[in-house]
């Protein structure tokens, strides 16, 4: 790390090889009712990329928290290059040199690029010229590409990851903690990512890095630690292990192994847009084209996937599906009725299902108890409403069995959506939704962040529908997933469908190079089209055909 | 960009007074008056922007502005006018700071807590004026003070800039168009200006540059956009919100005080809706200090202008207005919308219409002119708004969103 | 439960002297509150009784006067007096459960028995102070800032408007009022003094300001111009502790003399009599007069009286609207 | 706004029920007792007796005729607290209620008084004239909000003092009033169109408190067991959810300003039907902003709403009385605004008990979930 190194506490020069990094012993954390974090012991070598992996709710995040100073732990030690330290905020962690990403964006939309550098750290260069000057060597250096004057709020996420990854280094930090860096980021992107990570370690940084993504965590990591409920369970080396035997680890027990399925696509459409177009206005005020020329059928039993960079408008392709935005042209159709011009609760009506992107902000009430959770959406339709009267009894013995047949683990359903975790709060979602046996469901990026076992489910959940007919237009940034779900695939970019593939052959490189607009027209693979339904497990493709993840009873009827 | 619309609004002005002959639309006393009006609402406006640049709503600074008057005029009658600037500013603070440990620390809902506020205060005041002002046989009665109303203040002599005051005021007698104008307006500037509105003038310039060109105002401002990110990068998000709602009630409360200044003493119910006023100055202002200051201005205008001129000087705003509109629908038409442009341009000529058919306006519509001519420029403004993003949002360190 | 008139009925058998109860202004409005309130503890000390006065609270309802209004006779006082024209239905109210006890109100004429209604002919002090307005005027433009445009306050208008232009066609008037339909105008000396602090610009260098509380604006502005008058409502206000600086711009006040009204109704039924009816308190009887404190008016008082003399042996009627 | 109730666990009905019912009773309790020892502090550092006080107002306040009263008193304020709870329901803080009532109230008054129809034909014309003009005044902001994005915070502030010069313009003799005295009103309303009342040992009991119970009813029906109060509900919690789920935000923003500019025309029935049978200046103003007190206080629940008017009304009642024995009525202000702040506080630290309470069941429940995932792997293991 250059010049700046003056103003980092004196550990580096006391540092020999020897001597870790990061050294975490004995640490536990317990949160009302739950043990976060619990006796956990982890070394981290200087110069390394060192992966933690685990579960949803395993502890990590906490646990990172913690080393970050934001949480204090109840038991154990940290120690940074030897010195035994106890922080009371993260101004204390700055100072040691660490430094965070955190696992959601922690930046300020209507500040610039550079406000949100120098937050906190005004008195390395302060606000104005010299700290600007400072961020153009820094994203130099380490080839970031970051422009200093743009509001964040203009910026792309592979971009505000490089603002996150450039605020620590501001501070000057030579250990960086990444919590999962790379769930929202294409492949090309997150090649880029572990580009820069390797120049940090080169330079003598240590990273510790989170990944749900096994794939990922083998390709970059030096070491890698397992945390289980809690607790470390081991630390392996990538080179002594693989996908596999890495998420048995994880999860503490055998992974059921694999199994293909077969195509269930009929010739009947279900849901026909043609020549839609959509256009909005800009942060500058200038109206700009969003949709172009969307034309796609999906049949019954067919799962359509859209790949795409995030921002290349897919979000507002399931927008102007779901009737929330009015496109400027193009007809919608639905099992032969036209619905372009119906309002969005009578899309639900008519047999749309709707699993969308942030579910925090579109698919709960959070302050709301699960039942009514249940409701949402669907307030029209039996069983929560019998004319313009509720039917909360209904309602209510209908989210029973949703918990019960999602195994949505809740200790009843009038606590509140929001208390529940993310996967849970998922599963709820994907049963409420199936619940109404939709014609079409639209799922966007349905797996995000959730952990394997409940992803599983959730894709045993969509297969079980389509084989009853279901019609999926299924949008994610998680390219197995994409590939290994679809029956077909389109490829979006800056607002169009460019190309097609045929996800039998392809391979997710070929289509993240597709996504950044470089193709165009029909995919083909290059080894050959011979592909077998076999390589179309989403679990499968990046890890070699070799599939690890969980996979519930159904998924291998054949 | 500023410059322009300055200029474009003058000429605008000397176009109207021209034609109207209505010469106390450019004159220096209905802007000193401007001022005079503008200030205390402004003052409050621009407390609400700090309450809400660190994210929390404050619809309590009715209240503080009240504590302030009181403060102001209790200090006032004893100490002098300029003690009881401070002791209003002291009055306005006490109330941001309870506003901070109900929101801040207790996490209660902003608004709730700001109504819970407006109450508290109106209770308080009244009932400490009746003990202190009003009690039989005290000091205070003795010295004029009763149940309602403190006893009298000095005052704070005004100043003018002796040469240039004069020779504004001989160039804005001579009612040429746009020099004259233009004279008058400045002279505003520097012909009987209150001490205060220099101060205030003073911490609207200071706000600005506090709150956008120093590392206290970036943290400040982005507790309000994402105080998470903003603990997590080691600030003090409580700290921050605490000293931001300090200022924001010390800032209503020295409008409170300015008032008491103004009229010297306490008087109850002087603050009469102001500190609501100042919370819509500061959404009409974007969350920006000029903002701001360029909301409560035209509000301090309108007032000004019914109250001194009454209804034939209201009337000839309505050219204004005619205007006014007529220039935002070519706008509107040359950027391409234009329905909206044929909306605005029709409504011009009704406008119009309704002056040149009529030469004054009822009582009414003139008191009620500043709160309509605030709703039409919302109305024709507001989608262009940007709220702090985590304003209202309940913050509670080591929590996610 | 129990009521509480019932209950009290026998514990306060024995008449307690006056109670007075008041609108928002309070006892110490600088104005006709005031003045009720110097008339009864004048009464009271001539007297030897205590009065009982109480106050409004912002945004009473009727309900809450008429609590206020029983609570006084209820506990035994005698006369139960009500002061600001909106005590007229409370009083009404009340007075038709206590028929042993007097009731008084001033400025409004509600019916009743027992009820003895005190109005006041506003309008021809107003008159009065026109005169002396045209008079005193320089420039030849007077001004008239009401609070409220409320029946009330139009009648001050109305005989100021007529007593200038009796007295000097070519004086001009200048009638403003600082709110067209909100109690706020008699709370806002800020607004005041911008409105006289206009005037005044317009070279208008007698205002007459009937606006409560908001009057000490107007005077103080008129104070800060030399040459200029201030004319006080209501009570005298050249007297006032918190005027005094201004004195010396004060040049009379129009009077209502609602301590003489309300001291005559105390000490009559203190001395068992009754009365009860509409008493209009003019010109004629002294119920309103211009006040002379300062002498700033001596040397017109010729033709004050003079006017004075016209309107009670009725060669003028002064109207009571614009 | 806040609009979680006090956190609810789940379990067995009743006892999910009892807990509720403790923490809703819990902090409004906590909160008296805060607020009274705010209020007795007070009054012992200006040399009052707060225990004698206290008693005072108690004392008075039971009375039959003090209930007669306060009851009659609690009505306008319980239907202004529906008014804004409508919109805190939905995150819209319509501080407009006064200006809608007046408006509503005034107009009602004209039309009543230039009509002479049979009272039961008349009494619904008033009340729907009220509920219209209501509607619309509020209606402009709910407009203006949903298709300008104009913050309907200040729009309803405009709207209250532009309503005071509208109702100024026409409140005029010659226009739509005549003159009484230094009172200016609308024409009387015929005999037969004032509202019936309740004979009781005492005063009367004015026969509108029909009309607050009915609509505190509706608004607990319409809110809790509708479609329409779900979406009107599901738009408060979150807006972009609701939006997503086939709610048109738009259209329930002005549907729900409609409504509560509608409840808010009630607010004047009253005080015009039962009482003066006219609009005047005397009309008494501010009931809008006691109904913002209110619904604070109820936490926008149809009976905390009515408990939190009478508590107001008892407060104004026996206020009064305080005069009487020496003390000043305006330690009832003081008292107001500490009971106010105290009681959302309390309910924040209750709520916020309740929720770490329902995280932690949570937390044991996928704790346990874990631990029999153990002992099966295990198991297999
Ligand atoms: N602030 C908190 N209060 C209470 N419990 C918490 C808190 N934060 C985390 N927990 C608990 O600690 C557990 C560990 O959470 P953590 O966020 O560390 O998981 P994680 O391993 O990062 O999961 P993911 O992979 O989903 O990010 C969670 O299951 C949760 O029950
Ligand atoms: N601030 C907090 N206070 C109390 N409990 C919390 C807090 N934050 C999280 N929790 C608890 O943590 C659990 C899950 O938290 P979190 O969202 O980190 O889960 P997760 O497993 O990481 O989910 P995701 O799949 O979304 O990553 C919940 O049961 C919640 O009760
Ligand atoms: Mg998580
Ligand atoms: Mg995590």
């Amino acid at each position: 790390m250059p010049a700046s190194s003056s103003r980092r506490p004196a550990a580096e020069d006391a540092g020999t090889p020897d001597v870790p990094a990061v050294a975490l012993r004995g640490i536990t954390k317990r949160f009302p009712g739950v043990v976060a974090n619990h006796d956990i012991d982890i070394t981290v070598r200087r110069g390394t990329v060192h992966a933690l992996v685990g579960e949803n709710g395993a502890g990590k995040s906490t646990l990172m928290k913690i080393l970050y100073g934001m949480q204090r732990p109840d038991e154990g030690t940290i120690e940074i290059d030897g010195r035994r330290v106890s922080f009371k905020g993260p101004a204390e962690a700055i100072a040691c040199g660490i430094g965070m990403v955190h696992q959601h964006f922690m930046l300020a939309d209507n500040l610039t690029v550079l406000e949100n550098v120098v937050l906190g750290a005004e008195k390395a260069h302060g606000i104005g010229s010299r700290a600007r000057r400072r961020i153009a060597e820094l994203s130099e250096t380490y080839g970031l590409n970051v422009r200093p004057d743009v509001l964040v709020e203009d910026i792309g996420v592979a971009d505000r990851q490089r603002v996150e990854i450039l605020k620590v280094l501001y501070r000057g930090a030579r250990t960086l903690i990444l919590d999962e860096p790379t769930a929202v980021l294409v492949p090309q992107e997150v090649d880029a990512l572990f580009h820069n990570l390797r120049g940090l370690t080169a330079e003598g940084l240590t990273v510790l890095f989170i990944s749900h993504k096994l794939g990922e965590v083998l390709s970059v990591a030096d070491e890698i630690t397992v945390i289980r409920r809690g607790t470390t369970v081991g630390s392996v080396l990538p080179a002594d292990t693989n996908p596999k035997q890495l998420a048995e680890l994880m999860v503490g027990s055998e992974l059921p192994t694999p199994a293909t399925r077969e195509s269930t696509v009929t010739d009947e459409p279900m849901l026909t847009v043609s020549g839609l177009h959509l256009s909005g206005t800009d942060s500058d005020g200038l109206r700009r084209e969003v949709l172009a020329d969307i034309d796609f059928t999906i049949h019954r039993g067919e799962v359509l996937g859209i790949a795409g960079v995030e921002g290349n408008g897919q979000a507002e392709l399931v927008e102007a599906v779901m009737g929330v935005r009015v496109p400027d042209g193009g007809t919608i159709t639905l099992d032969g009725e036209e619905i372009s011009g119906a309002s969005t609760r009578r899309r639900r009506e008519a047999g749309i299902g709707y699993v969308p992107e942030d579910r925090h902000r579109h698919g709960l009430l959070l302050d709301a108890p699960l039942w009514e959770n249940r409701m949402l959406g669907h307030v029209t339709e039996a069983p929560n409403s019998r004319g313009p009267w509720l039917t909360a009894a209904a309602a209510r013995a209908d989210t029973r069995r949703i918990v019960e047949e999602y195994d949505v683990r809740t200790p009843g359903i009038e606590v509140t959506a929001g208390s529940l975790s993310g996967g849970n709060q998922q599963k709820l979602i994907v049963g409420r939704e199936m619940s109404h046996r939709p014609k079409v469901l639209i799922a966007a990026h349905p797996t995000r962040g959730v952990d394997v076992g409940a992803q599983a489910r959730i894709w045993d959940e969509i297969r079980r529908a389509r084989h009853e007919g279901l019609a999926v237009l299924l949008i994610s940034a998680d390219l197995d997933e994409l590939i290994g779900l679809s029956d077909s695939l389109r490829v979006m970019y800056r607002g169009r469908l460019v190309a097609d593939a045929d996800p039998a052959t392809i391979t997710p490189e070929e289509l993240g190079t597709a996504m950044t607009g470089t193709a165009s027209g029909h995919l083909t693979a290059e080894q050959g089209e011979t592909g077998s339904d076999a390589g179309s497990d989403p679990a499968s493709g990046a890890e070699s055909g070799d599939s690890e993840r969980p996979e519930g009873p159904e998924g291998g009827a054949r | 960009m500023a410059l322009l619309l300055v200029a474009g609004a003058l000429l605008l002005l000397s176009l109207v007074r021209v034609i109207t002959d209505e010469n106390s639309l450019t004159g220096t006393d209905q802007w000193v008056s401007a001022m005079t009006f503008a200030v205390p609402i402004g003052l409050a406006g621009l407390g609400g922007l700090w309450a809400e640049r660190s994210g929390v709503i404050n619809i309590g600074l009715e209240g503080m502005m009240m504590l302030g008057l009181f403060a102001a005029g209790w200090i006032g009658w004893q100490h002098g006018p300029w003690a009881a600037v401070a002791a209003g500013i002291v009055g306005g603070a006490l109330g941001g700071l309870v506003h901070a440990v109900a929101t801040v620390t207790f996490g209660v809902d902003h608004i709730v807590s700001g109504v819970a506020i407006n109450i508290l205060a109106l209770g308080v005041v009244q009932f400490l004026a009746k003990q202190w002002f009003g009690g039989e046989g005290s000091e205070a009665a003795a010295a004029g003070g009763n149940d309602k109303q403190s006893p009298p203040m000095e005052r704070i002599e005004p100043f003018s800039v002796p040469g240039l005051s004069d020779w504004l005021g001989d160039l804005a007698d001579k009612h040429w168009f746009l020099v004259s104008d233009t004279a008058g307006i400045a002279r505003a500037l520097v012909h009987n200006v209150s001490w205060l509105t220099v101060l205030a003038v003073l911490l609207f310039v200071g706000t600005y540059l506090l709150l956008w060109r120093t590392s206290f105002g970036l943290r400040l401002r982005s507790c309000g956009e994402n105080p998470q990110a903003t603990e997590s990068l080691g600030v003090n998000v409580y700290l921050y919100k605490y000293l931001a709602l300090a200022v924001s009630g010390g800032l209503a409360g020295l409008g409170g005080a300015y008032l008491a200044v103004l009229i010297r003493m306490y008087q109850d119910g002087q603050t009469g809706g102001r500190g609501y006023l100042g919370l819509a100055t500061m959404i009409f202002g974007n969350w920006r200090p000029g903002g701001v200051a360029a909301g409560a201005g035209l509000f301090g205008f309108m007032d000004a202008l019914q109250t001194r001129g009454g209804g034939a000087v209201v009337h000839a705003t309505l050219l204004l207005f005619a205007l006014l509109l007529l220039g935002l629908s070519v706008w509107q038409y040359l950027r391409g919308r234009r329905v909206v442009a044929f909306a605005l341009a029709g409504t011009a000529v009704l406008l119009w219409a309704w002056y040149a058919a009529t030469d004054t306006m009822p009582l009414e519509l003139v008191t009620a002119s500043p709160y309509l001519t605030t709703l039409l420029v919302l109305t024709l403004f507001a989608q262009r708004l940007r709220v702090p993003r985590a304003v209202g949002k309940p913050y509670r360190r080591g929590q996610d969103s | 439960g129990e009521s509480s008139t019932e209950s009290n009925e026998n514990e306060n058998e024995g008449e307690k002297g006056p109670g007075i109860a008041f609108d928002v202004g309070g006892r110490d409005d600088h104005s006709f509150n005031e003045s009720a309130a110097t008339g009864a503890d004048r009464a009271g000390e001539a007297l030897g009784i205590t009065p009982e006065f109480q106050t409004a609270r912002n945004g009473e309802t009727n309900a809450d006067r008429v609590q206020r209004l029983t609570g006084l006779a209820n506990a035994g006082y005698n006369p139960v007096i009500g002061v600001g024209y909106l005590y007229g239905d409370a009083i009404a109210e009340v007075a038709a459960e206590f028929p042993d006890t007097t009731f008084g109100v001033v400025d409004a004429a509600p019916e009743g028995e027992n009820i003895y209604s005190m109005v006041f002919a506003e309008h021809e002090v107003s008159y009065l102070a026109g005169v002396a307005a045209a008079l005193k005027s320089e420039t030849g433009r007077v001004g008239f800032i009401g609070g409220v445009d409320n029946p009330l306050i139009q009648k001050f208008e109305a005989g100021f408007v007529q007593g200038v232009a009796d007295t000097n066609p070519d004086v001009e008037v200048e009638v403003d009022y600082l709110y067209a339909d909100d109690d706020r105008g008699f709370a806002d000396p800020a607004k005041a003094s911008e409105k006289a602090n206009a005037m005044l610009g317009r070279d208008v260098d007698v205002i007459y300001t009937a606006a409560g509380s908001s009057g000490s604006g107007s005077i103080e502005q008129v104070a800060g111009v030399e040459g200029a008058w201030a004319i006080g409502v209501d009570s005298d206000q050249y007297q006032q502790p918190g005027l005094a600086e201004y004195q010396d711009s004060i040049l009379t006040s129009g009077v209502k003399r609602v301590d003489v009204a309300v001291e005559d109704l105390i000490t009559a039924v203190h001395n068992g009599e009754a009365p009860s009816g509409i008493h209009e308190y003019t010109l004629a009887e002294n119920g309103v007069e211009l006040a002379t404190s300062g002498g700033f008016i001596d040397d017109i008082q010729d033709e004050i009286d003079a006017a004075t003399e016209r309107i009670v042996n009725g060669e003028i009627t002064v109207a009571s609207t614009p | 706004m806040t609009v979680g109730k006090p956190g609810f666990v789940a379990g067995r009905l009743n006892e999910r029920q009892r807990e509720k019912l403790i923490l809703g009773v819990a902090a409004p309790l906590l909160a008296l007792l805060t607020a009274m020892a705010i209020t007795s502090l007070v009054m012992v550092v200006t040399g009052d007796n707060p225990f004698t006080a206290f008693s005072v107002m108690f004392d008075f306040g039971i009375k039959s005729d003090s209930q007669v009263w306060i009851i009659n008193k609690a009505i306008p304020y319980y239907l202004s607290a529906v008014a804004v709870a409508i919109g805190f329901r939905m995150n819209l803080f319509n501080i407009g209620v006064d200006g809608q009532y007046r408006v509503a109230a005034f107009f009602a008054a004209v039309v009543g008084g230039a009509l002479s129809l049979p009272g039961f034909v008349q009494i619904p014309v008033i009340l729907l004239v009220a509920m219209v003009c209501g509607g619309i005044w509020a209606g402009i902001a709910g407009y203006l909000k949903a298709t300008r994005g104009v913050s309907e915070v200040i729009t309803t502030i405009m709207l209250n003092f532009i309503a005071g010069s509208l109702i100024a313009y026409f409140l005029q003799e010659g226009r739509l009033a005549e003159r009484e005295g230094n009172i200016v009103h609308t024409p009387d309303i015929p005999g037969s169109s004032y509202f019936f009342e309740f004979a009781t040992s005492v005063q009367p009991i004015h026969g509108t408190v029909l009309i607050a119970v009915l609509i505190g009813a509706a608004y607990w029906f319409v809110l809790t067991r509708t479609r329409f109060g779900f979406d009107l509900r599901a738009v408060g919690r979150s807006e972009s959810a609701a939006e997503a789920s086939g709610v048109s935000v738009t259209r329930t923003v002005v549907t729900a300003m409609l409504l509560s500019g509608a409840v808010a025309g009630l607010v004047g029935m009253p005080t015009l039907l039962n009482e003066s049978g006219n609009y005047g200046n005397d009309f008494p103003e501010g009931l809008g902003f006691t109904g913002i007190a209110i619904a604070l206080l109820g936490r926008n629940h149809a009976i905390g709403m009515g408990f939190a008017a009478l508590l107001w009304a008892f407060l104004e009642r026996t206020g009064t009385q305080l005069e009487f024995e020496g003390f000043d009525q305006e330690i009832v202000g003081v008292m107001q605004g500490v009971i106010v702040l105290s009681v959302v506080v309390a309910y924040e630290l209750v709520r916020r008990w309740g929720v770490r309470r329902q995280q932690r069941l949570v937390g044991e429940k996928l704790a346990q979930a874990r631990k029999s995932d153990n002992d099966q792997a295990e198991v297999s293991a």
